[in-house]
C-alpha cells in the first residue's frame, strides 16, 4: 500500500519539476493538470471516492481555466540565463528545502505511521454517525452537520472568488 | 452558550449578498446597508466588552455537545482578549464604511466595494470569534480573498501588481497554515484550540513541536507582515483605495495575523524559551528595519505602509518579552506588563493608523497626488485634515497626552524592569526616527509652502462631511484612549485579556469543561 | 514513513518553484503543486489499515472505516484552492494584457 | 467547431448535467454531494460554452443573472442554518427536521437542503469564473 502511494507520488514528483522547469507554458500547465490527475489515483487508493470526484472534475475546471489564459498568449517561457538574483534564489530556494526536508524527516520519527492511525475527534463522528446525522455518506455528514459551518465558509470563499474575479476584471476601476 | 457570537458573522455576510442581489437595482442602497450593518456590529462588540471581563463564553455550532469531554463541534469562543479585538475591527469598520460613502464615489462598481467590505468584515470577525483550528482557516481564506480583489480594485498596473505579489505570498502563507494544520491533526486527531492543548500536556516530541511552531509562526507572520515576511506588505497597502488601507493596516494585519500568532503561541503551544526569544528577535527587527525602509520614502501611503510595519514591531517585541519570562517562570508581574503594553499598542495603532490613512486618502482626494515632493501648504485649505494627521502623527510618534506615548512607555518600562535594556534603548531610538519622519510628512504635506503650488491652493477645498466626521471621531479616540493607561480603566479593559493569555490552563479548562 | 516524505518533497517542489521561478504562469502552476501535495498530506493521515470508504452500510455494522475527517478537510480545501487559483489566474490575465509577457524581470514593481 | 462536435457535445452535456444531479441528490447516500455534482453541472455548461463558442451566446446578459442565481443559493444556505436558530432550541446550524431512516433518499433532515443549495451556488460561481474569463476581451498592447 505505502509503497504503490509511493511509486504515484514519485510520478507526481517527476510530474512537478516537469511542471516548473518546461520551457512551453502550455505543456507546463498540462503536466500540472497530470499531477492533479495523480492525485485523483491516490485518493481512490486511500478509499475516499468523494474527494477523487471532486479532485478530478475541479482540476479538469482548473486546467480549462490555466489554458484559457495561457493559449492566447506567446507560451515561451522567455528564456534567458540565470543572472546574479537567478543564483541567490536558487541556492537559497535549494538550503531552505534541504533544512526543511531534514527537518521534516526527523520531526516525523515519533508520529503514528500509515494506516496505523487512531482516532480521538472522528470516533464520534464514526460511532452512530448515521444516528446521529441520518447520513449513510459519513463524509457529507461531517462536512454539512458537524462541521456545517465550514463548509458555509468554504461556499462564501467561492462566491467571494466570483466577486474578486468580476472586480479585478473592470475595464475602468476610476471613473 | 451566548446567542450574540454568531450575529458578529452572519450578519455581514448576509448583508453582503444583499447587496449583491439588490446592487443592480437600488443604487443608494448599498452604502447605506453597509453602514447600518457595522452600526449594529459596533454596538453588539461594545455590549459584549461590557459583560464578558473575566468570563469566557461559547458557542457549539450546530449544538453538538462533547462526549466524553472531547468537543466534536465547531466552538466559537468569545473571551476578553477577542472581545477588544472584535470591537476594534468593528468600529474601523464603521469609519471606513462611512468615509467610503464619499471617497467611492470616484470608483465604478460600488455595490462589489461593499459587498466585498461586507465579506472582509465578516471573515476576520470569524477568524477571531473561532475555536477551531480549520475553521480559522476557512475564515482568513474568506477575508483575504475580500482583501486581493479589494486591493486591485482600482484596476491599473500599481494595484495589479501589489494585488499579485499579495496573492501569491498570501497563498504560500495559506498552504504553509494548511500544512501546519495537518500536522498538528496528525498528532493530536481534534482541531479544537482547547482540546489540542489538552493532548499535548500528555506529552509531546521536541523536534516535532518545534516544526509545527514554525511552520504556523512562518504563516501567520507572513500575514503579519513581521520581517522576514514583509514584502507584500508597502505595495498592498499603499495601493488599495484608502478606506481600504486603513482596514488593512489598522485592523487587518492584527485581525488575521498577530491575533492568531498571540492565541495559539499561548493558548494551544505551551510557550517554550526558543520560540519566546525568535518572536522578540523578529519584533526587534521589524521595529529597527521598518523604520529605516520608511525614512526615505516619499510617497505618503507607502511611508506609513513601512511604519505599520515598524508599530507592528513594538507589539510583536513587547508580548515576546513577556512570553520569555513566562517560559523562565520568572517575574509574572512584568510579564503581565509587557502583554499589556503590546495589547495597548496593538488598539492605538488600530487607532491612528487607520487615521493616517484616511487622511491620506483625503489628501490624494483632494489633490491627486501621493507624491510628498508635490504638495504643501495644505493646513489652511484643509483645516480639519490637518489638524486630525497632526494629532495622529504625535500620537504614533509617542508625544504625551496622546496615546501612543503610554502604551509605548508601558512597554520600554516593561522591557527595562525584565532587564532587556538594548531593547528598550533601540525602542526609544525608533520612536524618535519616528518622530522625525512624521515632522517630515507634516511639514511637507501641511506647512511648507513652495510658490508653485501655493496659487493652486484656492481651488483645493476640504473633504465632504462623511470622511471628515470619521477622521474627526478617530482622533477624539486617539486622544481618549489614553485613559487606558489610567490603573482602573486598565484592569476593567486589558486585564482580562491578559489573564487569558497568561493563564496557560484557564481557556483549556474553562472550554472542555463547558 | 516513506510516503509522507515523498508528499513533503513534493510540497518543497512547489516551495523551490515560488523562490525560483521568474513567470507569473510559472508561479501559479508552483502554487498549484504545493496545494496539490497539502490534500495528500491530509489523505494520508486519514488512511487506517483495512479500512473502507466511509459510506455507512447498515447492514454490516463491525466495518472498519478510514477517518473521514481529513476527507471532509480536504474537500473543503479543494474548493477554496480553486477559489484561489481563479483569483490568480485572473490578476495573470490581466497583467498579460497590459505588459504583454508574463516574465517577473519586465514588469515594473515585481522585479524583487 | 464542427458540426460534428456540436451535435455529439449536445448529446453528452445533457447526460452530464442529469449526472450532476444525482450526484447532488444521492450525495448524502453515495460519495459526492453539492461540491461534486455542482462541479460537474458547471462542466457541463462549460463543454457546451466551448463547443459552440463564446460568441453564440449573448453573454453579457448571463452574467449578471448568475450572479444573481449564485448569490439567493448561497441566501438560502445562511437561510437554512439560521432557521435552525428559530426552529431548533437557538442553535445556529441545527439540523432540526426529522432524520428519517439512513439509506433511503429522504431522509437526513436538512442536508440533503444543504446539498442542492451548495450545488446549485456552486455550479453557479464555476461558470461565472468561466464566462467572465472568456468575456473580458481588452486590447493588448501593441
Amino acid at each position: 500500500m505505502e509503497l504503490t502511494i509511493s511509486i504515484v507520488t514519485g510520478f507526481m514528483i517527476l510530474g512537478a519539476l516537469y511542471a516548473i522547469h518546461a520551457k512551453d507554458l502550455l505543456s507546463s500547465v498540462i503536466a500540472c493538470a497530470i499531477v492533479g490527475y495523480s492525485l485523483v489515483i491516490c485518493f481512490l487508493l486511500l478509499k475516499a471516492p468523494d474527494l477523487a470526484i471532486v479532485q478530478i472534475v475541479v482540476d479538469t475546471i482548473t486546467l480549462i481555466i490555466m489554458v484559457a489564459v495561457v493559449i492566447n498568449s506567446s507560451r515561451e517561457e522567455s528564456y534567458s540565463k540565470l543572472d546574479t538574483q537567478g543564483y541567490v534564489s536558487a541556492i537559497t530556494g535549494i538550503l531552505i528545502i534541504v533544512i526543511l526536508l531534514y527537518f521534516f524527516i526527523v520531526s516525523i520519527q515519533t508520529l503514528d505511521i500509515l494506516g496505523k492511525s487512531s482516532l480521538r475527534m472522528a470516533k464520534y463522528y464514526i460511532e452512530g454517525a448515521a444516528q446521529k446525522t441520518g447520513s449513510a455518506n459519513l463524509v457529507t455528514g461531517v462536512v454539512f452537520d458537524f462541521r456545517g459551518y465550514d463548509t458555509m465558509g468554504e461556499a462564501i470563499v467561492l462566491v467571494t472568488a466570483v466577486l474578486g474575479v468580476l472586480t479585478i476584471l473592470r475595464l475602468k476601476g476610476k471613473k | 452558550m451566548n446567542p450574540l457570537i454568531p450575529l458578529f458573522v452572519v450578519t455581514p455576510l448576509a448583508g453582503a449578498f444583499l447587496i449583491m442581489i439588490t446592487g443592480r437595482f437600488l443604487k443608494e442602497f448599498d452604502k447605506y446597508l453597509t453602514s447600518l450593518i457595522l452600526l449594529f456590529l459596533v454596538i453588539i462588540s461594545f455590549y459584549s466588552l461590557s459583560t464578558t471581563g473575566e468570563n469566557l463564553s461559547i458557542y457549539k455550532v450546530g449544538g453538538w455537545e462533547p462526549i466524553d469531554k472531547v468537543p466534536i463541534g465547531i466552538y466559537m469562543v468569545m473571551d476578553g482578549f477577542n472581545a477588544i479585538i472584535v470591537c476594534i475591527i468593528n468600529l474601523i469598520g464603521f469609519l471606513s464604511a462611512l468615509y467610503s460613502i464619499s471617497y467611492i464615489k470616484r470608483y465604478t462598481a460600488g455595490n462589489y466595494f461593499y459587498a466585498l467590505f461586507c465579506l472582509m468584515i465578516g471573515g476576520m470577525n470569524g477568524v477571531v470569534l473561532s475555536g477551531d483550528l480549520f475553521n480559522i482557516f476557512v475564515f482568513l481564506e474568506i477575508s483575504v480573498i475580500s482583501s486581493y480583489a479589494l486591493v486591485a480594485f482600482g484596476v491599473e498596473k500599481n494595484e495589479l501588481e501589489a494585488s499579485f505579489k499579495y496573492q501569491v505570498l498570501g497563498g504560500l502563507a495559506s498552504f504553509l497554515i494548511l500544512f501546519g494544520i495537518g500536522f498538528v491533526y496528525w498528532k493530536t486527531k481534534t482541531l479544537n484550540i482547547a482540546d489540542i492543548k489538552e493532548v499535548f500536556s500528555n506529552g509531546y516530541d521536541k523536534t516535532y513541536y518545534l516544526f509545527v511552531q514554525i511552520l504556523i509562526l512562518s504563516g501567520f507572520g507572513l500575514k503579519a507582515a513581521i520581517i522576514p515576511f514583509h514584502a507584500w506588505l508597502p505595495d498592498a497597502h499603499s495601493s488599495a483605495p484608502s478606506p481600504i488601507s486603513a482596514m488593512l493596516s489598522g485592523v487587518f494585519i492584527k485581525a488575521v495575523g498577530i491575533y492568531v500568532i498571540l492565541r495559539l503561541f499561548f493558548n494551544m503551544f505551551v510557550v517554550s524559551e526558543g520560540m519566546a526569544i525568535l518572536i522578540t528577535t523578529m519584533g526587534t527587527l521589524s521595529m529597527v528595519i521598518g523604520v529605516f525602509l520608511a525614512i526615505g520614502q516619499w510617497d505618503i501611503k507607502r511611508l506609513l505602509a513601512y511604519h505599520s510595519i515598524s508599530q507592528m514591531g513594538y507589539v510583536v517585541l513587547s508580548v515576546g518579552i513577556g512570553m520569555i519570562l513566562i517560559s523562565r517562570g520568572s517575574k509574572p508581574e512584568v510579564a503581565a506588563l509587557a502583554i499589556v503594553g503590546g495589547i495597548f499598542h496593538l488598539i492605538n495603532h488600530a487607532a491612528f493608523k487607520g487615521l493616517l490613512f484616511l487622511n491620506a486618502g483625503a489628501i490624494e482626494y483632494t489633490t491627486g497626488t501621493r507624491n510628498l515632493k508635490e504638495m504643501g501648504g495644505l493646513a489652511r485649505s484643509m483645516p480639519v485634515t490637518s489638524a486630525t494627521s497632526f494629532i495622529a502623527s504625535m500620537s504614533i510618534s509617542g508625544v504625551p497626552p496622546f496615546n501612543g506615548f503610554f502604551s509605548k512607555l508601558i512597554i520600554i518600562i516593561a522591557a527595562i524592569m525584565a532587564k532587556f535594556y538594548l531593547l528598550a534603548a533601540l525602542a526609544v531610538v525608533v520612536s524618535i526616527i519616528t518622530l522625525a519622519s512624521f515632522l517630515k510628512f507634516q511639514r511637507y504635506a501641511f506647512y511648507n509652502k513652495s510658490d508653485t503650488i501655493d496659487n493652486d491652493n484656492k481651488k483645493f477645498k476640504e473633504v465632504p462631511f462623511p470622511m471628515a466626521f470619521s477622521m474627526i471621531v478617530l482622533s477624539i479616540l486617539c486622544v481618549l484612549l489614553s485613559l487606558l493607561a489610567i490603573p482602573d480603566v486598565r484592569h476593567t479593559i486589558l486585564t482580562p485579556a491578559v489573564n487569558i493569555l497568561m493563564d496557560q490552563l484557564k481557556y483549556t479548562s474553562t472550554i472542555i469543561g463547558q | 514513513m516513506i510516503a509522507y516524505v515523498m508528499c513533503f518533497i513534493l510540497f518543497l517542489v512547489g516551495l523551490y518553484g515560488v523562490i525560483t521561478r521568474r513567470n507569473l504562469v510559472k508561479i501559479a502552476v508552483s502554487l498549484s503543486i504545493m496545494e496539490i501535495s497539502t490534500f495528500l498530506f491530509f489523505a494520508l493521515i486519514g488512511f487506517i489499515d483495512g479500512g473502507v470508504a466511509p459510506i455507512v452500510d447498515p447492514a454490516d455494522p463491525a466495518r472498519v472505516y478510514v477517518d473521514p475527517l481529513p476527507q471532509a478537510l480536504v474537500l473543503t480545501a479543494i474548493v477554496i484552492g480553486l477559489a484561489t487559483t481563479a483569483m490568480l489566474m485572473t490578476i495573470i490575465i490581466r497583467l498579460y494584457r497590459k505588459y504583454g509577457t508574463f516574465d517577473i524581470r519586465e514588469i515594473k514593481n515585481l522585479r524583487g | 467547431m464542427t458540426i460534428i462536435v456540436k451535435k455529439t457535445t449536445q448529446l453528452i452535456a445533457g447526460m452530464v448535467f442529469m449526472y450532476g444531479i444525482y450526484v447532488i441528490v444521492h450525495g448524502h447516500l453515495t460519495p459526492g454531494g453539492g461540491f461534486a455534482g455542482g462541479v460537474i453541472i458547471a462542466g457541463s455548461l462549460i463543454l457546451v460554452t466551448l463547443a459552440y463558442g463564446g460568441d453564440f451566446l449573448k453573454l453579457v446578459k448571463e452574467e449578471t443573472r448568475t450572479t444573481i442565481v449564485e448569490s439567493l443559493a448561497t441566501i438560502l444556505v445562511i437561510t437554512i442554518a439560521v432557521s435552525g436558530l428559530l426552529f431548533g432550541t437557538k442553535i445556529f446550524f441545527n439540523n432540526f427536521l426529522p432524520k428519517g431512516i439512513v439509506g433511503h433518499l429522504v431522509s437526513a433532515g436538512v442536508l440533503p437542503l444543504y446539498n442542492i443549495f451548495v450545488g446549485t451556488e456552486v455550479a453557479a460561481s464555476i461558470f461565472i469564473i468561466f464566462l467572465s474569463l472568456i468575456i473580458f476581451k481588452e486590447e493588448s498592447p501593441k
